[in-house]
Order: C-alpha cells, then sequence, then structure tokens
C-alpha cells in the first residue's frame, strides 16, 4: 500500500511518500506564508520522485501546525502523535521524545507501542525553538550551520538570560562587546536552548532511550550542550526534520481518519458557538 | 442518540437573578442611605451585614471575575492598572481588572465606581489585604480599612489558641465597624447571619458530594455559576436559601432519575483552579469527547466546608442542625463562624504544603471516580494555582494522565486558545483514546 | 586583621556555604536547619545549638524545578528548590523550615518536602497580621509549639538561659552590623554596598557566634580602611531578597555608585530590630518579630491603608544621605509588586529619585548597566548644563 | 536561501551629509558624537555646536568597526578628520567600544539633549525608539532628564520587532508607515505583540487572505499601542517628541497620536536659521547630537581638555 505523510511546519514543510513501510521518496522545502501551496508543491515534488500520481497514493495524512491547510489531505495528525508514531518506529526504544521545530520545542512520553503518555511544550515564548536559533545567528552574522561547528570549540560557557529571542539578539550583541569570542557565545546560546528545552523535557521525565527530532537536531552545536544539559544519551535517527511527516504517514496506512476529518468540521462549529 | 437524559436546571433562573440584584443593590445603596463595603469573597460577610440598617457588600474576587469575562474591558482595565498605577502585570488579574476599575471610575455593572463607606477584609494568600489597602490608598486614602488573618494553620492543626485568634481579631473588627459606620452591630442580625453562613457552606458541599454520581448531575461550567452567590453574599437569607431548598433538592432528584450534565458523559474529568473564564467555550469543547468537568477542589471549597471522616474522605461539614447546635450570643456566633471557616474550608490547606494539596485532590479524584485530569496553570492566581505541577505529579502516579495548559482566569493576553485546544485534541484523542461522540 | 581580609572570610563563606556547613557539622556535631524566609525565628534554633542558614540563590537557571514549579512563580523560589533538588544540601541539612511567609517561597517548600530527602521539617505560622495587637499572645503560642517539637527533635529541653543564649547570639549580632553599617554614612564610606550585602550573606549562612567575632574585628579595621574608588552616587536598594552580586558589583565597579544603604531581606530589613528582653523569653522574642520591618506581605494595618515600611525606608534614606533608590523587584513577587508603585510615589513626593529593575535568576547586565548609568546621570548630570 | 534575500527588507538605506555652508577650519571647538545601537549607527560631528556632519549606518557584530564605518561616511564627502575632532563622546549600546570616542553617555542622556536642540527647549517629553529598546524620556527646558522608563526584558514594539515584521511579509520597513493607511476598512487585532508570536499571528492572517495593507495597518496599530503602554506609566507632558528610527513611520506616529491624544513636535529644525535652510533632519541623530554637544559642554566648562591631534 502506497500512503503520504505532509508535515506542515512553520517553517518548512516536509513530504514522505510510503510503500509498504518503506520511504520511496521525501521532499523538503519553506513553509512561507501560502501553507496551502507549499504543502501541495512538495507533494507533488515528491510523487514525481517516486514517479508517482496522486491516484497511485491511497491515503493522505497531514500534519503540523499548518497540516489542517492542507486541504487535499485525508486526514490531519496532531504533531505530537505523528511524531510518536514515526519515532516507534525508527527507534522502538524509544521512551521520551524532544522536538524542537521553528516555533514550538516539545518533549512527548511515549509507551512501548508509541502512545503518547504525557507531553509537555514551552509556552508563550520563542526562547528554546528554532527560531531562536535563527534569530541568534544572524545577530552572530553567521550561518546556522555555521555557528554550529563554532560553538563545538568554545572553552567556556557563559549564562544568557533568554527570555525573548530579541533581547536574546541584544545580549548577544552585548556578549560581543564585551569582546567575548564567537565561540563562546554560539555556546552560550546553544546552552541557554538546551536549558530550556532541558527543563521542558524534564517535565515529562527522561527516560531511556531519549529521542531528538525536528530540524534543530541537525545542529551539532545544539546536540552537544542538550547532552551536557541532560547528562544522558541522546538518539538522533537520520532525517530527523523527516519524522513528523513519517508518522502521519504511518498514520495513514492505518487508516481510522474519519474521526480526524470530522473534527475539522466540528471544530468550526465549536468556536462560532464559543463567543 | 445520547446515553443520558440531560436538562438545564431549573434553579437557573433564581441564581441569576440573586447575582443580579446583589451587584444593583450594592449600585445604589447610598441612594436608599444603605452602607457600602468592600471586602473579599473570604470575608466573613456575616459580619458587616450585621450592622444596623441597610448594608451592601461588593467582595473583590467575583468583581474581577465579572471583569474578566468581557475581554475587550478587562484588558481596558488592566492597561490602567499597570499605565496609569504602574503595577506589574503578573500580579492577580482579578486585583487588575479591581484596580483599573477604581482608576477609571467605571462599574462594570454600569455608572461610576461605587467607593465604599469601609474595607473589612481577611488575609490568607499574599494579595489579599494589599489588594483593598491600595484600592483605598487610589480611592484617595480615606476609606477606612480593617483586615484580619486567618493565615492561622491547615484544618487539622485547628484549635482553642487558632480559633481565639481569630475571635480577638473579628472583636476588634467590629470595634472598627461601629467605630467606621457609627451604627451598632445587631446581635440577632449575627445570629441569624451566620446560621446562614452554615446553610450556604455545607449545603454547596452537600451538592458538590451529589457529583460523585454517574452521569454527574453537574458539570463544572454550571456550578461555577451556582457557587458565585457563595462568593457575594454567603450570610444572606435567600443565598443560603437557594442552596438549601432550591439547587441541593433538584439536584438530589437528578440523581435520583439519572439526568445528567452531559448527556453522552464517557470521561470525568478532574480540574484545578479557576478557568479562564472569557474561553468557558473550552469546556464545551471537551463535551464533543463526551468529557465532563465534574471536580475541583477549588469549585468544592471556595465556599463549601468540608471535613475528613474516619475513612479519610472528604464529606460535608455538619450544619448547625445536624450538629444540634442554637447559637446563644455574640460570642458563640463568632466562635462557630470562625470554626466552620477555619476546619472546613480545605481549600485553605494548600497554603500550608504542597502534601495537603496532594493529600485533598487525590480524594476527590478516587471518590468523584475521575477519570483524567486538565489541570488550568493560572497564571492569574497564585492562591488557586499553588503546587500544581506537584498535583500532576501526584495524580500521574495514582495512574490518571494528567496534562496541563497556561492560561489566566481573568487576562485573556495570557491564554492561546487555539493552541490549548490542539493540546486537549491531543491528550483527549492519543492520550486518552477517546473519539468525538455522535451528535 | 585587615578589613579587606575580614570581608574575604565573609565572602568566602558566601562562595563556599556547604562546606563551611558540612565543616561546622564536624567540628561541633550540631544539626543544620535550613529556612527560606527570615521571618524564622533562628533564637530558638540556637537556644537548641541548631545552626540556622538560610537557602539562599545560586543564580543557575534552575532547570530542575520546573517539573515542580511552573515558571509564573518567582525565580528565587525556583533556583532555592533547584540546589535542594541537584543535591546542594544533600548529607548535611538535618531540617528545612517554612514561616507563612510568600506563596512563592511555599512552593518550594512543598517541592521540597516532597523531593529533597531532609530528615526533619516544620511549618512555623508566623500570622500575617503582624500589626494587630492579637498577633502577640498567637505567636507565642506557635513559639512555644515549636519550642516543644525541636525539643522532641533533638531530644533536649531548651531552658530560659538557652532562650537567654540564643536571643544574646541573635542581638550581638544585629547590634554588630548596624554598628558596621553606621560606616556606611560616611562621604567616603569604608565599605561598599557589595561588601555590605557579603557581611549580611554570610550572617545568614555561617555561626552567629564565629560571625559575631568577625564583626568585632571589621568595626576595630574599618576607621582606618580607605577604598580607592569614587563614591559617586549615594544609592539604596530596595526590594524582597537581593543576593545578585554581578548587579551590585557592575553598579560599584563599572559604574560611578556606590549602595549606601538597602531595606532587604538580605539586608537592613534582616537584623534592624532586636528582640527586647523580658521574662517570658518567647513572648520578647514574638515581640520582636511583629514589631520588626515588616515584609509588604504583612504591612497591613487595623484602621488604614497606611505602611509602616516606607517612613522607616524613608528614614533610612536620609540618615545615609541617599541620593537615589533602585527598586529592585524579583519577578512574579507579589508582596513588593504591591507596594512598588506606592512606594515609587511616596519617596518620589519625599525628594527621592527612584528607578525600577525587574530581577530574575541570571542578571541580563547588559540591559541593566544602560538603564542604571542613565539613571546616575540623571542624578549627577548637572555639570553637564549651564 | 530565503533568510538572506529577505534580508535586504528590514534595511533602512544608509544616508550621509556635509554641511556645505560651514568651513570647519574657522571653527574653534570641533565635537563629535558617535552613537552606536544595536541596529544603526550614526556619527555627528558638530563646528562650534553647529551642525556640520552626520552620517546614518547600519551597526556590524563588531562595533569599534561599525563605528569607524560610521564616522569616515560622514566624513567621506569632508577633508576633516578624526584628528581634527576636539572632544568625541559615545553613546549608544556600543558606547564602550567606540575608538575614536574619550568618553561616553548613554543615549538617554543624548538624546534627551539631542531632541532638545532639534525640536526645541519646549519639549517635555521624548520618545526614543531604539532598536532593542523604547525609552519615554521627561526633560527640563535645558534637555536634562528628569526621569526615564524603559521597556522591560520583551521586545514587542521595539525597532526590530518591526524590521523582523518588514522581513515577514517582505515589504520595505519605509513603506509599511505610509501603505498602513492604505486600507478599505479597520484591520484585525493583532493581540500578541511579541515578535515572534506576532509572526505566527501575521501568518495566520496572510493565510486567511488579509489584504497586505491592513496588516501592516494591524502591526503598526499592536505597536503603537505598547509604546502607549510605556508612556502611560511615564506619563506625557506637552510639547511630546518622537526621536530613532520609529519616528519615520507614519504608521506608527499617526496611531500613536490616537492614543495618547497628542500630537508630536513637527519633525523639523527647531532653529529658524536651520529651518529656512532646509538642513536634512534625520530623527535617528538625535543621540549624536546630544553627544556632540555634551562634548562641547564639557570642553567649554573644563571638564575635559582638547584631544585634538591635528
Amino acid at each position: 500500500m502506497i500512503v503520504a505523510g505532509i508535515d506542515v511546519g512553520g517553517k518548512n514543510v516536509h513530504t514522505v511518500i510510503v510503500s509498504d513501510g518503506n520511504i520511496i521518496a521525501k521532499a523538503e522545502g519553506p513553509t512561507g506564508i501560502k501553507k496551502a501551496e507549499a504543502a501541495e508543491q512538495f507533494y507533488n515534488e515528491a510523487l514525481k520522485q517516486a514517479g508517482l500520481k496522486r491516484e497511485d497514493v491511497e491515503r493522505v495524512v497531514a500534519t503540523g501546525s499548518g497540516g489542517k491547510r492542507a486541504t487535499f489531505a485525508d486526514g490531519y495528525i496532531a504533531d505530537a502523535a505523528a511524531d510518536a508514531r514515526g519515532v516507534i518506529r525508527l527507534v522502538p526504544s524509544a521512551r521520551t521524545i524532544i522536538d524542537v521545530g521553528g516555533e514550538e520545542g516539545r518533549a512527548i512520553k511515549i509507551s512501548a507501542e508509541g502512545k503518547v503518555l504525557d507531553f509537555a511544550v514551552n509556552e508563550k515564548c520563542a526562547a528554546g525553538t528554532g527560531t531562536f536559533v535563527d534569530t541568534m545567528a544572524r545577530a552572530l552574522e553567521v550561518p546556522v550551520e555555521e555557528m554550529a561547528k563554532m560553538s563545538l570549540q568554545s572553552t567556556r560557557s557563559i549564562p544568557m538570560n533568554a527570555q525573548c529571542a530579541v533581547f536574546g539578539e541584544s545580549e548577544v550583541v552585548s556578549l560581543i562587546h564585551q569582546k567575548i569570542t564567537k565561540h563562546d557565545i554560539a555556546r552560550a546560546v546553544h546552552d541557554a536552548i538546551a536549558g530550556r528545552i532541558g527543563s521542558v523535557a524534564r517535565i515529562v521525565g527522561l527516560e531511556n532511550d531519549l529521542v531528538m527530532i525536528g530540524g534543530v537536531a541537525k545542529n551539532v552545536g545544539f546536540m552537544d550542550s542538550l547532552k551536557r544539559e541532560l547528562g544522558m544519551n541522546v538518539v538522533t535517527p537520520d532525517d530527523p526534520d523527516y519524522v513528523g511527516a513519517l508518522g502521519a504517514a504511518i498514520a495513514a496506512s492505518a487508516g481510522v481518519l474519519e474521526e480526524e476529518v470530522k473534527a475539522k468540521v466540528v471544530e468550526k462549529e465549536t468556536i462560532e458557538e464559543g463567543k | 442518540m445520547a446515553k443520558y437524559e440531560a436538562k438545564r436546571l431549573d434553579c437557573w433562573g433564581k441564581a441569576k437573578e440573586l447575582r443580579a440584584k446583589y451587584y444593583q443593590d450594592y449600585k445604589e445603596a447610598h441612594d436608599r442611605g444603605a452602607l457600602r463595603w468592600e471586602g473579599g469573597a473570604w470575608t466573613f460577610d456575616a459580619i458587616p451585614q450585621a450592622l444596623e440598617g441597610e448594608v451592601h457588600g461588593l467582595t473583590e474576587e467575583p468583581y474581577g471575575a465579572s471583569v474578566g469575562a468581557n475581554p475587550e474591558v478587562q484588558v481596558r482595565y488592566q492597561e490602567a492598572a499597570e499605565g496609569k498605577w504602574g503595577c506589574a502585570n503578573d500580579l492577580c488579574a482579578y486585583l487588575r481588572n479591581y484596580w483599573g476599575s477604581i482608576i477609571l471610575n467605571e462599574f462594570v455593572f454600569g455608572g461610576e465606581w461605587p467607593k465604599a463607606d469601609f474595607i473589612f477584609q481577611n488575609h490568607i494568600c499574599c494579595s489579599h489585604a494589599k489588594w483593598l489597602q491600595v484600592a483605598a490608598e487610589i480611592e484617595g486614602g480615606d476609606v477606612p480599612f480593617f483586615c484580619f488573618d486567618v493565615g492561622v494553620g491547615a484544618y487539622d492543626k485547628i484549635a482553642e489558641r487558632q480559633i481565639n485568634f481569630v475571635v480577638e481579631q473579628l472583636y476588634d473588627g467590629i470595634d472598627f465597624l461601629e467605630k467606621a459606620t457609627g451604627r451598632k452591630l445587631d446581635d440577632e442580625k449575627l445570629i441569624q447571619n451566620v446560621k446562614n453562613t452554615y446553610d450556604s457552606s455545607c449545603y454547596w458541599a452537600k451538592t458538590c458530594m451529589l457529583n460523585q454520581a454517574i452521569p454527574a448531575p453537574l458539570d463544572e461550567k454550571t456550578m461555577f455559576s451556582l457557587y458565585v452567590l457563595g462568593t457575594l453574599e454567603k450570610s444572606n437569607k435567600d443565598v443560603a436559601n437557594f442552596y438549601k431548598n432550591e439547587l441541593y433538592p433538584e439536584v438530589k432528584d437528578r440523581v435520583a432519575n439519572k439526568i445528567a450534565a452531559v448527556g453522552d458523559e464517557q470521561c470525568r474529568m478532574l480540574g484545578d483552579s479557576q478557568p479562564p473564564w472569557a474561553f468557558l467555550s473550552v469546556y464545551r469543547y471537551l463535551e464533543q469527547y463526551g468529557v465532563v468537568s465534574v471536580a475541583n477542589l477549588y469549585t468544592f471549597s471556595l465556599i463549601g466546608w468540608w471535613k475528613i471522616d474516619e475513612q479519610g474522605n472528604m464529606v460535608p461539614y455538619p450544619t448547625l442542625e445536624e450538629q444540634g447546635i442554637t447559637i446563644k450570643d455574640r460570642d458563640h456566633a463568632l466562635r462557630l463562624l470562625t470554626e466552620g471557616e477555619l476546619k472546613g474550608k480545605l481549600m485553605w490547606a494548600p497554603f500550608y504544603g504542597a502534601n495537603y494539596k496532594n493529600d485533598l485532590v487525590t480524594k476527590i479524584a478516587k471518590q468523584w471516580k475521575c477519570d483524567a485530569a486538565i489541570l488550568h496553570l493560572n497564571r492569574g492566581c497564585e492562591g488557586t494555582a499553588q503546587h500544581q505541577m506537584e498535583m500532576k505529579i501526584a495524580l500521574q502516579n495514582m495512574g490518571m494522565p494528567a496534562m496541563t495548559f497556561e492560561g489566566n482566569m481573568a487576562d485573556e493576553r495570557q491564554f492561546d486558545e487555539p493552541r490549548t485546544k490542539r493540546l486537549i485534541d491531543l491528550f483527549i484523542t492519543e492520550t486518552l483514546g477517546l473519539k468525538k461522540v455522535a451528535g | 586583621m585587615e578589613a579587606s581580609e575580614i570581608l574575604k572570610q565573609f565572602n568566602d563563606v558566601w562562595e563556599l556555604r556547604h562546606e563551611y556547613a558540612k565543616d561546622w557539622k564536624q567540628r561541633t556535631g550540631g544539626k543544620v536547619v535550613g529556612y527560606f524566609c527570615t521571618y524564622a525565628p533562628e533564637e530558638v534554633l540556637y537556644a537548641a545549638d541548631i545552626l540556622p542558614i538560610r537557602i539562599l540563590g545560586a543564580h543557575e537557571t534552575p532547570n530542575l524545578a520546573s517539573p515542580h514549579i511552573f515558571d509564573m512563580w518567582c525565580p528565587f523560589c525556583r533556583d532555592c528548590l533547584n540546589q535542594g533538588l541537584q543535591g546542594k544540601y544533600d548529607g548535611y541539612l538535618d531540617g528545612i523550615m517554612e514561616t507563612n511567609s510568600c506563596l512563592h517561597a511555599r512552593q518550594a517548600f512543598g517541592a521540597w518536602v516532597i523531593h529533597v530527602p531532609t530528615p526533619w521539617n516544620y511549618w512555623f505560622v508566623m500570622p500575617n497580621a503582624v500589626r494587630s495587637p492579637r498577633a502577640k499572645s498567637f505567636l507565642r503560642g506557635e513559639l512555644a509549639d515549636f519550642k516543644k517539637a525541636i525539643e522532641e527533635w533533638t531530644g533536649k529541653t531548651i531552658t530560659d538561659q538557652d532562650l537567654d543564649k540564643g536571643i544574646d547570639i541573635m542581638n550581638t549580632n544585629r547590634r554588630l552590623m548596624k554598628q558596621v553599617y553606621e560606616f556606611r554614612k560616611q562621604d567616603n564610606p569604608p565599605i561598599t554596598g557589595t561588601e555590605a550585602m557579603t557581611m549580611v550573606w554570610a550572617s545568614q549562612l555561617m555561626d552567629k557566634r564565629e560571625h559575631n567575632e568577625l564583626l568585632k574585628q571589621l568595626i576595630e579595621a574599618l576607621p582606618d580602611r580607605k577604598l580607592d574608588r569614587d563614591t559617586g552616587v549615594r544609592l539604596m536598594i530596595i526590594g524582597s531578597e537581593n543576593d545578585d552580586r554581578p548587579f551590585m558589583e557592575m553598579v560599584e565597579d563599572v559604574l560611578k555608585g556606590t549602595f549606601v544603604t538597602d531595606d532587604h531581606c538580605t539586608g537592613s530589613r534582616y537584623f534592624w530590630d532586636e528582640v527586647v528582653p523580658e521574662k517570658d523569653r518567647l513572648q520578647a522574642i514574638a515581640n520582636r518579630y511583629l514589631d520588626r520591618v515588616p515584609c509588604p506581605n504583612k504591612d497591613w494595618g487595623m484602621e488604614d491603608c497606611s505602611k509602616k515600611r516606607f517612613p522607616h525606608i524613608l528614614q533610612l534614606a536620609r540618615d545615609y544621605g541617599v541620593q537615589g533608590a533602585i527598586l529592585v523587584q524579583q519577578k512574579f513577587c507579589d508582596p513588593h509588586e504591591l507596594d512598588i508603585p506606592s512606594l515609587r510615589r511616596y519617596l518620589e513626593d519625599n525628594g527621592i529619585p527612584c528607578y525600577f529593575l525587574e530581577f530574575e535568576v541570571t542578571v541580563p547586565v547588559g540591559q541593566f548597566r544602560i538603564r542604571v548609568e542613565a539613571f546616575l546621570e540623571q542624578i549627577e548630570a548637572e555639570e553637564l548644563f549651564a | 536561501m530565503a533568510e538572506t534575500k529577505a534580508v535586504e527588507f528590514w534595511r533602512w538605506p544608509e544616508t550621509s551629509w556635509v554641511n556645505p555652508d560651514i568651513d570647519w577650519q574657522k571653527g574653534q571647538l570641533i565635537t563629535a558624537g558617535v552613537d552606536v545601537g544595536s541596529v544603526s549607527s550614526q556619527t555627528v560631528v558638530m563646528v562650534d555646536g553647529k551642525l556640520y556632519a552626520y552620517s546614518n549606518t547600519r551597526t556590524g557584530s563588531d562595533s569599534p568597526d561599525s563605528a569607524w564605518k560610521c564616522t569616515n561616511m560622514a566624513l567621506e564627502k569632508s577633508d576633516l578628520t578624526v584628528d581634527n575632532f576636539d572632544y568625541c563622546i559615545g553613546t549608544g549600546y556600543g558606547r564602550v567600544n567606540v575608538p575614536m570616542a574619550q568618553q561616553t553617555i548613554t543615549e538617554i542622556a543624548c538624546h534627551a539633549r539631542g531632541a532638545n536642540f532639534m525640536y526645541g527647549p519646549e519639549i517635555k517629553t521624548v520618545l526614543d525608539m531604539g532598536g532593542q529598546d523604547c525609552k519615554a524620556i521627561h526633560c527640563d527646558d535645558r534637555g536634562k532628564v528628569l526621569k526615564f522608563m524603559m521597556n522591560d526584558k520583551c521586545a514587542a514594539g521595539t525597532g526590530r520587532g518591526m524590521e523582523v515584521f518588514a522581513d515577514l511579509i517582505q515589504i520595505p520597513v519605509w513603506e509599511i508607515g505610509p501603505r498602513s493607511f492604505q486600507i478599505e476598512k479597520e484591520p484585525p487585532d493583532i493581540s500578541s505583540t511579541c515578535v515572534i508570536f506576532a509572526k505566527t499571528e501575521v501568518i495566520g492572517l496572510l493565510e486567511e487572505g488579509v489584504p497586505e495593507n491592513e496588516i501592516m495597518a494591524a502591526y503598526c496599530a499592536a505597536m503603537a499601542h505598547r509604546i502607549t503602554e510605556l508612556l502611560n506609566r511615564l506619563g506625557v507632558e506637552e510639547k511630546f517628541a518622537i526621536t530613532g528610527g520609529i519616528a519615520k513611520n507614519i504608521g506608527v506616529v499617526k496611531r500613536l497620536e490616537e492614543e495618547i491624544k497628542t500630537k508630536s513636535a513637527e519633525a523639523n529644525w527647531y532653529d529658524p536659521d536651520m529651518r529656512d535652510k532646509g538642513l536634512p533632519f534625520d530623527t535617528q541623530i538625535a543621540g549624536g547630537i546630544g553627544a556632540a554637544l555634551f562634548a562641547k559642554a564639557m570642553l567649554e566648562r573644563g571638564k575635559a581638555k582638547s584631544a585634538r591631534k591635528a
């Protein structure tokens, strides 16, 4: 059976096409402003790669903060749920998941079956999100990848008060003025986010194996800081940023989506009656 | 086809009517030569209401909540408090609504701010005394202010000394009232008011007890609009009668006839702290999944009086009749009133440690047969938000799925509705594995 | 001993507080009890030969505290709990107590009792209505219960003589620290605000008998001490607790200002008032805690909206020739948040310029520097204008 | 990638100007003010207290470099060099790292003094909207600070916030103001002014097909509202002047004036002479002007000695 999963995040869209449990094609790109179109575009891209036509795909499930914009999908699944399904497939021993995306950092506790037992998100603040990393990289005037590598060469840790992304910036600026090396600043930034994510993760409890997914998992500097913060091993699957999409695809192959589809409709109604 | 018959309460209208009258009376008090006083929902209103002649009070928390239910007004009032007065925006949201209301000289129920003749307050959380102390300052500093301390220890530590301390302060309070108003305290009134307070407090607890039934006859959303009367004037005869002779019998009857608050009840939820008042739609949202909020330490004992019986269960505090007591005189009245509040108001226990809250909340979860907990981390009220994370751990340790969401009872700027709904979806569909109920 | 040498010893105790307490235990075999709020009646603890130490901040982001206290609660309290959870007090802290202080400290205590292995804990009901005459007999009763509980725990009865000892240790410490504060009235104080505050921290962390000996030597040595620095603007720092050294240093070392006095519970508010001896020792102790400069949380009266603390602060400002006050508030600290708008008006109406800063566990020095610097300029800039 | 392309949208164009009517050789005192802000830097050179030259550039990640770049740009059309400065004062976020400065003074003092020079002595309240700080200042008729307040540890409603926004909707930051008035109906509310969460909200609105101009109007309104909250804390006394980058954003300024029911002083020189000559008026150089004037005052009052090298 051929199914597809589409993760429409705040920053990027990830699409996978899965045939009998194996990923046969994947595509990613910036979400931009027109999420629906982006979703469409990168879905088609993946199809092209796989040499498939829409009708070849049995079911498509979307996830992510913009998932419900992918109207062509047969259903929608909450991002944490997609994470859980994706991770348990890739790392059956996983019990704790950390997912740091562009707009939200979250931690999920899962059962051996991949059921979501508990979860926590870092509320109302950009510190502890991918966006924070990007903003700081810009303040340092280096590409994110660069900043990641730099922090590995740092020798000292500087506490950084990372409440607000923009003030994080001004702190970076004042650190620069204090003649602190970019290496050390880069580490300070990663330590700050790792600290925030770490405390979110502790809320659900740190049970092995701990798996880190999401785009930021590719940031070696952050991963280094996170391991130091948590004092435990952190597993990162290949393509950590595709896990959500994979999870959606797995949900697609499992079926039972009528609920989800209905959910979209009912939700609208209740919001109207709400006030 | 819903599982159970569901219908709205008959006494609903009466509750709304009493509430409206309360604020109307306060507003018009001076036109009728009546006295006006400001206090808290936990103030012993039986005492100032026992002054000779006509007296009307305004309790601060319910007022702040009424403002909170109206986002537009609320933001305006809070910005006045934060901007014009200059207070921090993380202070109690009710308090900011209240101060802002005075600063803008607007009464949320219409007209100018009705300045009080005196303040009669009591103190247990960090904000109570200061709340009206500063209010008096904003009002010009000339409002006589009295506040007594009820932070004397948890319900299981209440003995002679604790009761004496409060009663002695109440005597001082009576001197204050008579000096400030030039009116005498009427002992007959006082005795009647204390009786009423007992009825309001004990019958509310009895009513909450009935919610142990399946299906639950009441959901929290409804209970919120019912306990409010007890936060306004529990010593009032009409209020006492409402709880004793209208609400309690009706709910009892619902249980007997299996009439549910939510026809599709399939998951009984435990809540904590106040909800974000402007977003009660969240409860409607839950109902689509057959999730009914049936229990909450806050809702039960904000006004309800309870005790822990030999089996260690939470049971309603006995009424005066049940205790076979007739109030003899002023002293007797003050002691009984103090005893009931200090021993019965379990809501005060968490002020003395997380263990108290964990103990009470796990009792409630068991006795009210709760399946899951959705806890509102309430940035608007330290008092009701005490030990919430500890409580989550305690509930999870007893095997109950629990989720938290951050919000604020009366500051919409601190509540993210779409995100909260996303989290609730996740919790209910994934963790609880529930599906939306048909219809 | 040189003043600087003594001050360094205070600093060492502050920096190596756990090592100090462990060593003290070793030497004396006595018990150590931690407390969060300065309303803890230390007299009774000293009477029982127990070392009371205050749980103070470490200024690391309290990541371990998040599962127990969510982040609307005061960062200082989360910081305190965090150290307990990190095991910093393991192996030497015999007891922990809390005293009806703010709701925030109660969160830390509540979680501590459950998650930080501590053999003994006690909730001390310190009345909120400290300005009510009725509180006196009530608190005396609470003190009697407290004394009894300690006697049961330690197996040693506390006599009046023991209480006198406890009172004497505390009073001597208060008197001596007040004498040190006297030096801060000079045009060029021989002791900086950072140093003075370090002295108070040390007093909350070490055996006051030892602290007293050091204080006596310090008072001997201070007259000969000349600081090679410009006093600059005479500042007063006002707030809840402030154990934030980087901030103090930034103002005094980098900028041209000196803290010459304070109203803080890691400062004067902690030690300003002495126990007035009475035949009934417990009553004497009770009176001291009720009559002391109150925490805003307890500063409310029985007749009007007057505040007892305000005139006291103004008096301090005048006695110490204060040119400007910095109002420091721990984020989410309700008691102080409730007083600050009134206090600010009160001081400014009395000719004391104020600047307000909100603190967290880690201080963004960069952001605070410009604010304080501009405040100092506001006070001093006259020279740049005709 | 997208990031770098978008960058240009939040860049204000860099400018520099030299006063053709002044022969600096004839001047007694040549003083300068270098304002290295977190986002932009300005150098102002004054000859005997008259505006001689200035530049307005972007701040880089290294303050000394930024200070040099900015100062060189100010002097590029003149034969005057840094060595001719009698005294130079650094201000702004990077003030401690201004190589050519002998002293530093905060931008709060400098903006108040600069506003007094630019807008005149009736100015009682100054709003300086910098990159990451928003400052509300009360000053006397000499431009001396009497009281001031700054935004808390949240950057909502700062210049940087507006830039992130421009970056997001990919509209040059200088176009946002004017376009925010070209709307048919009242814009929706943007409740969260947090730079990051506003972003999510804005994207939401764009998705719902709300016209860009309306969204700009919404953002300007939200920002004006944030600033009002700060101004309310201090209290606005007439006359009221706005300095810094935001003063150039009519979309925010107009809405701010409506909210606080106070008009801000016209953006033109108080000095009739400068006004008539039509000297360029850049609200961002207030800090530099203040610094240069303080430098002059220090020399005249003997608080400092000339550091002139040539």
